[in-house]
């Protein structure tokens, strides 16, 4: 359905406590700042959060962590020199941590995008992430029975996008974004430019309209 | 009087929403496109990798690389995005489609369609995008005359033709009636030349009030 | 490795009786016919052929079909108003036909390229398609267990190509290129253009050149 | 004498064949790209989504959208290309990548690698791309020291931190030796400033000749 043009408050208005939250970003490249903190005025609490890192800094995911609104990470690399608010958190027991390997993340999440049930990945095979998880050897090869992971909501950062919500990327910030808007019910994409239909490349559209239902320009 | 062709593609356009994602299938449904007019925001997709595709053009103005799912020549609309298979049919499997509208062999009371092979022992077997559609497609609805040249009914009690997808079917338009289909059943929804009694009389399909 | 750029017959010279090989195109669009005549100049025959359709008129696919070079095809959509050649190797019991829903078709081989072991999907599920295959109910939905399909070679037809191997496509004629490239130990690119290195738009390259290993342009 | 972090990093460098695709892990293995020659032809990847990655650049030069696997500003090379995170894990996970050199806290005479936990109680776990790497990459290599600062080996009949993934190490550059590790066993491949002997003492495990 159409692609609505808002402003970032309207645009999280319907995130509801409880939800999960899929926040795009490698670090800081491709971090939804700005919605993330109109995520943080709205109020809604009790978030599940799927994103690469558990925050950096002091800003964006990191100020939702601090916010106290998130009950649970999903993610790969919670631990860097800069994520000492996860890092508090984690430690004083306030929140749960699911890790998943990097491309786990991705896969399961292209799968919930992608209608696939489930998938039978390489990754982690031996190690603890597959402790207690169903395996199956095929062709000779041991893999890992994976699930999909979907996401109630998901916030991305692009560089433009037109008036129909096609999106293009720029550089490195392209990375869970792509794959983040097929996986969510609703898909709200912050890009520094809006253009006019057709002003887009067809060939070099990464995200189609499709997956777009919202979008903030943050100039 | 009974719909023409013309006529019932033009009431399945109408019915579509404003701003849907809609893939038409080969054949009949194809022709739905030329009924929906540009304001109404709707966008199409061919499984064959495109979103924001136009319509059917010539062999004069055709550009090969830029066919539709039956391998026909069509345009590009401002705002089209192109990806490969594998994206095409995440996009339909993923259920990010709106609506499908396809033709059909038979449509069952429980929402199974058959479209694919009449089980004829020397038919050569194809399939195509159909069985992907019929799983992934928010809405799926079928477009087809409602009995067979010979006067059989392909709205039926259960498919005797191999199966494309099962409980998928949420409406039915054909030429005398159109019919919303879910869990409780079948309703018709309009009648286009033909009376209700008659309509019941020449199908075995229980109709809801 | 490094993409090498040759003519059609020596790009395609290793391959071998008995091999699969990815043939891309949706009909004539993106199909190689240059590099299927030279696979059919070369002489490897007991082929498996994977594509989307069984071969349109007396060129490309029809042609390869009609030299009796192929042992079976596998593909969503055989029967077409010109696939007189496949139609009659068939009703004379010359080939066999391992017929595959697209969208499997394509996620197959992806899942080739994307070393994924085996996928439950939704699709066929309660069809003839689906008959003596294992099948799991997730979340209360049913889905097939589907396996990779593998290359040994891939040919595939894109628009423009840089000297290291990076692909652009055009329009509609992108179709199973892309995914064909990731799932085949080597991969053959038919172009209509050989650009410098630098003069393709690193955002817009559909397929990087680590999954292209021969380049032929046919202008 | 033993090879300092720079003569490492150049080692493995030279092992590198003409026109690899690579992954150089965080850290260390970083430094390896600096040693590469244009010639060369070697193509580096980073799994935040680029291949055609150029040198790490200093705060000043710093474009933040686009940075390596470390978070660190990064150029881009004429014919780079960028993809999204799943297109990026298939082609790590889909056995793509030639090469890919990552550190390690130990590494089995099997091959099994462990370098994202220590297992210690108190410690915040994260793996990022590391499992994916271990078992998708042609070649594992490893760049470690041999040695831990209290002098316990780091090759080890058996790994005693958690893994990262099975037996898929081939090689090991460390500062003192050169392991090349297949079904077989280990070998020493070249030693530097150590006795054959002195490293087979020092070492648990089994060495061939």
């Amino acid at each position: 359905m159409r692609t609505q043009t808002v402003d970032a408050l309207t645009a999280v208005k319907e995130v509801k406590d409880g939800d999960t939250v899929l926040v795009g970003g490698f670090g800081m490249a491709g971090m939804p700042v700005e919605l993330i903190d109109a995520l943080i005025e709205h109020g809604a609490g009790d978030l599940t959060i799927v994103s690469n890192n558990a925050g950096n800094g002091d800003t964006g995911l990191a100020a939702l962590l601090a916010a106290g609104r998130v009950r649970k990470m999903v993610c790969s690399f919670p631990r860097q020199s800069d994520s000492w608010v996860f890092d508090g958190l984690y430690r004083a027991g306030k929140i749960e941590l699911e890790l998943v390997p990097q491309g786990n993340l991705a896969e399961r999440m292209r799968a919930a995008g992608a209608g696939i049930g489930a998938f039978y990945c390489p990754t982690g095979v031996g190690t603890p992430i597959a402790e207690g998880r169903e395996t199956r050897v095929i062709d000779g090869r041991e893999y890992v029975l994976e699930y999909p992971i979907r996401g109630d909501v998901a916030l991305i950062r692009a560089h433009v996008a037109d008036r129909l919500g096609n999106l293009v990327y720029r550089k490195t910030a392209r990375n869970f974004g792509p794959v983040m808007a097929t996986a969510a019910t609703v898909t709200i994409a912050q890009v520094s430019r809006i253009v006019e239909v057709g002003e887009l490349d067809p060939e070099a559209v990464v995200t189609p309209s499709i997956y777009v239902n919202r979008l903030v320009e943050v100039a | 009087m009974a719909l023409d062709k013309n006529e019932l593609a033009r009431l399945v356009a109408g019915d579509i929403p404003d701003g849907a994602y809609v893939n038409l299938g080969i054949g009949q449904p194809t022709s739905i496109a030329r009924h929906l007019s540009p304001d109404s925001g709707v966008i199409l997709h061919t499984e064959n990798g495109m979103l924001g595709m136009g319509e059917v053009v010539g062999d004069e103005q055709a550009d090969w690389d830029l066919t539709n799912a039956g391998k026909q020549p069509v345009t590009e609309l401002p705002g089209a995005a192109y990806f490969h298979h594998a994206d095409s049919f995440a996009m339909m499997r993923g259920g990010h489609l709106d609506v499908c509208v396809m033709g059909a062999f038979q449509v069952s009371a429980g929402g199974d369609l058959a479209n694919w092979h009449t089980g004829a022992p020397d038919a050569i077997p194809a399939v195509g995008g159909a069985m992907d559609l019929a799983a992934g497609a928010k809405q799926v609805w079928v477009m087809m005359t409602l009995f067979t040249k010979s006067g059989e009914p392909k709205l039926v009690p259960a498919c005797t033709y191999p199966l494309t997808g099962k409980a998928c079917v949420t409406r039915v338009y054909t030429e005398v009636a159109t019919f919303h289909i879910n869990a409780e059943g079948v309703r018709v929804a309009a009648t286009y030349g033909i009376e209700a009694g008659e309509l019941a009389a020449r199908l075995d399909v229980k109709l809801l009030p």
